[in-house]
């Protein structure tokens, strides 16, 4: 196959997947999923690894070392915040507060 | 590239499906994040084994550093009610890593080929790179801005901006052929700036309300940006991973669109046609019945079954805290109280949620719309905290109403509705709420964290 | 990328479509999706062709035409019985009969 | 191949992965089976466009016009109850069709490096395709006996069969290595023999009930030598259609299972183990109370609210036509009737709405388990027609039963219910039904065809 036509058909299976994988989601689920699909992309670290680490003049090196501080906080932020909400979803199960009566007049 | 580096990006780009997968089940969600930072941590670390001459890894290992410390310090440190300007900040910085990434790449690609042919399919995601990754961040921080009240979080529009923005456009995919068929990283840079003041006039015109939309499509976005880096470095796991988002994210958006009631071109440009009322509402002047807290302290003492419709206005008072120590006092008085979650009051959809689990509410109290919706006729007392669509009837009766189709919580069912509320303006949609003039409804007038408080207290001393 | 890993990803993300397009379906349609999933299979007949056309012995084609018509039974009359049946699902809709009276005592 | 051919091969494939989308969705189901047909035939035309030299054209037109002949005739002729055996039938053509296929592929790649050095993956998938093939197309033709009732429809196992599987697997697997290695044409039709016997053995020892479950799973197994053809032939459409009906047959057939509330190794080697009970319940003497047609047709004539139960026996016994015309004279009579439909009642999941739709039962009359489960308790007569395990109570009783778990109908809670069975065997589970010694329980005894055509004629002459 033509090298471009793999990447084609890479993205086009890629595209259903992302849509097909979340297509049951709840609403309540909404938040957590955006900043998780959004920590997902930091993965452009990755790249800017990749391109930083061939270069030599001094100036692309600046300017790969920001995109490398931008890519880590977007990478390394966004899975730490999802997280944080999640875990808050998470331990509300166990935490039934002793208030929670159910004791009304009905 | 060996091919067993090939594989585990491969593994590592299934990581991400599972991840998205995870994320979208309430009780596979948080591993499913941690599946996913997993594949992240793998898919980095790679290059600095198999690469033969990387170079600057002491610098590099040290912007990673600082990278990661300012990343966790922002994620622990935000509030909840701050969440969506902080994804809106990561989704900023992802989309200028984006753009870097690729104005390097473009240079990497001139000084390689020295000026002969060059691959047209590589240049043009070279230039979609820049252009929208620098969209993305621009929008964002303007997103961020509006969110955290650094700017008005109402719409921004002046008379020649639908002429600005369409030259705008033109001028970006002029300067994307000439990026193609030139390679010049001259005009990149200007693609840069151009897609930088495309962003800003972008976002201006969107609602505070409507932004969490516009960070949902933005995210979808810088996805794209990640993917079209992907295929210049052919790097299958930026591929993917790029792809997914931007794929799940723009189905994303349509649902949250959906879940509203509108359509995601309506509330990008919708201000731009300037024929919308959205957001624009003024206060209304006819005759309501108003109550102070103590007047409503005691209805609620006495009640035997109160509902919590908690809205945008709850997040904005930050009166989490104090409304759930009233339903603690009130459970304590043998009241049945639950809370209604609408799916998109807040200031997210499934906002209300994390707010109030925040604020250590116990997950049996939120109950989903369509589960509380046959009780309220069952109920004494609805008290409407910062809410107003949600609750709005005209959902149900006026066809042609913004927000006419859109389910709503049928708090008018109930015995009585007590709505606490600065002033008689509408809520997001601009559209007058009938329930407040219902003789049902009592009003208690002021910031939400303000008026709990004092209706703490009140039932306190009952 | 190697040619194998190519397939590889392409493999790999075929199966994840497949597995998520599908889950969403209704045990009512588990027989249709059953039979129109087995008349996708019968593309081998493309297989088939390729195979045959370029072939030159007798015994080879004798075996390659055979496994033409096996293909085409497969492909045709999958998608054949499949439409069959989902028509009858269709149809019944507006196919109220005058007999569906409500009259019922309760 | 040029790069246009590719393009519209992954379109093809896109096609296929709309036909699936759009076949679980039952509005959607019928276009998705055209789109998938339609991409099918796309890629099959492809080839007599670009392929440079295809030799044999007017030979293979001629075959494809047998095939579609074939084709088009068992699919219109075939009746709605044989259903299952006709999809058994065309997966197994199917695998034979990619068994053939591989075996040419092996004959190309030996002729065209002459025993040079051969590709191992190539010749791996080859092997693999020949075997699964050679598998999927026995199995299919005996699951094809069985349903046709061509032979007993009951498991078939012998002494030493599960020590045979194993010899034969072992034999496979040494078979493909020696192919894998000698590229020997010789060895690969030996694995085809092997393949075949194999496949005969795997479907043996199933029951006649559990068929349908076996059939997915083999044309899951076809999905995956397509797959693996077009890995070998370079070929996107060949690999991506043949992976999705893998990966979504494999699930199907879990979900299938699930239903059934069993495990697939279960089904498949159940009776090998021995120590299962399914389908050899023998017929219970406790004391029952039956009652003849005119008894019957009196009670059902002056009910106000009837549910039908209809399950295995009325496949079996292909009483869906008179069943609708006793339904059809009940509703002139002014009785509410409708017909409970359990999933896994029928042959297949989803076979008894096939059945009914085809007696030209209205669609409103079909209604799912969950949602007329609440009913039973408002209604007068359950006529329960050939069903009989998923009316079994034990299923919530009794743990350890083989059901137990299984989500039934609830006619137990009806006023009165009727039995319509042969004989007191138990059904496809093996166990006593102890509905059928309920004091609200009649027996009306015989084959479900004569007693409803019975009945029919008691109910007229009242
Ligand atoms: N959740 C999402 O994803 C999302 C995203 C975008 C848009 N929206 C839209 O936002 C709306 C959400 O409905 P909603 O009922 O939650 O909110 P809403 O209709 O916007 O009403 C919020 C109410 O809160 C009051 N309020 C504001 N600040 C307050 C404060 N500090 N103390 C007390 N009250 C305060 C406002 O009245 P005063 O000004 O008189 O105080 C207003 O009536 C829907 O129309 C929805 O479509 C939702
Ligand atoms: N639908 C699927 O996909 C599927 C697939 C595999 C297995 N299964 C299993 O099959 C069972 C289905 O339950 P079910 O209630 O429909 O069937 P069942 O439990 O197998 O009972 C069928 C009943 O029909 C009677 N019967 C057979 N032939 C008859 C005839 N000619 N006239 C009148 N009665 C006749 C039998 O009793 P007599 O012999 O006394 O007449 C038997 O009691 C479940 O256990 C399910 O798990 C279903």
């Amino acid at each position: 196959m033509t090298e471009g036509v793999v990447w084609l058909t890479i993205f086009v299976l890629s595209v259903f997947v992302g849509i097909e994988v979340i297509s049951k989601v709840s609403s309540t689920l909404h938040t957590p999923l955006m900043s998780g699909a959004n920590a997902i992309h930091g993965i452009i670290l990755l790249g800017a690894i990749l391109v930083t680490g061939t270069t030599e003049s001094t100036f692309a090196l600046i300017v790969g070392l920001v995109a490398i501080v931008l890519a880590t906080v977007n990478m390394v932020g966004g899975f730490v915040v999802t997280d944080r909400m999640l875990q808050m979803f998470t331990r509300r199960k166990p935490a039934r507060s002793p208030a929670d009566t159910d004791g009304g007049a009905r | 590239m060996p091919t067993w580096v090939q594989v585990v990006y491969l593994l590592c780009a299934v990581g991400f499906i599972l991840a998205l997968k995870g994320l979208s089940g309430p009780r596979t969600a948080r591993s499913g994040n941690l599946i996913g930072a997993a594949a992240a941590v793998v898919a980095c670390v790679l290059p600095f084994v198999y690469v033969d001459r990387l170079e600057h890894v002491p610098l590099m290992l040290g912007a990673v550093a600082v990278g990661t410390v300012g990343g966790v310090l922002g994620a622990r440190r935000v509030q909840m009610t701050q969440m969506p300007q902080m994804v809106a900040l990561f989704n900023g910085v992802g989309g200028g890593a984006a753009a870097l990434v690729a104005l390097l790449e473009l240079r990497h690609m001139t000084d390689a080929v020295g000026g002969g042919e060059l691959p047209g399919f590589d240049l043009a995601a070279t230039a979609f790179t820049i252009f929208v990754g620098s969209v993305s961040f621009a929008g964002s921080l303007v997103t961020f801005a509006k969110l955290q009240e650094l700017m008005t979080s109402r719409p921004v529009t002046f008379p020649g901006l639908p002429a600005l923005f369409a030259l705008l456009l033109v001028g970006a995919i002029a300067l994307s052929v000439v990026t193609v068929t030139d390679a010049a990283l001259a005009w990149a840079v200007v693609l840069c700036v151009v897609g930088l003041v495309f962003g800003v006039l972008l976002v201006l015109p969107v609602g505070g309300a409507d932004v969490p939309i516009v960070i949902s499509l933005l995210n979808a976005f810088t996805g794209l940006t990640v993917a079209a880096g992907g295929y210049v470095l052919g790097n299958t796991v930026l591929l993917v991973g790029g792809t997914l988002v931007g794929s799940a994210g723009t189905f994303l958006t349509l649902l949250m669109a959906r879940a509203m009631g509108r359509s995601v071109a309506n509330i990008m440009f919708g201000a731009l046609k300037g024929g919308s009322t959205l957001g624009g509402g003024v206060a209304s002047d006819r005759p309501v019945r108003s109550a102070g807290p103590d007047d409503v302290g005691i209805v609620l003492a006495y009640a035997s079954r109160v509902i919590i419709v908690p809205g945008y206005g709850l997040a904005v008072a930050q009166a989490q805290h104090t409304l759930r120590e009233l339903v603690d006092l009130l459970l304590k008085r043998g009241i049945k109280v639950d809370y209604a979650i609408h799916p998109v009051a807040g200031r997210m959809p499934g906002h209300m949620n994390v707010l109030l689990a925040e604020a250590q509410v116990p997950y049996e109290q939120l109950i989903e719309m369509d589960d509380i919706n046959g009780e309220f006729k069952h109920t004494d007392v609805v008290l409407v905290v910062g809410a107003n669509d949600v609750v709005n009837p005209a959902a149900k009766t006026t066809p042609g109403a913004p927000i006419y189709g859109m389910p709503i919580l049928n708090a008018d069912e109930a015995h009585q509705i007590v709505f606490m509320k600065r002033s008689m303006r509408p809520g997001f949609a601009g559209i007058e709420n009938e329930l407040l003039f219902d003789p049902k409804t009592t009003l208690l007038f002021g910031d939400a964290k303000d008026s709990l408080a004092k209706l703490l207290k009140a039932v306190e001393s009952l």
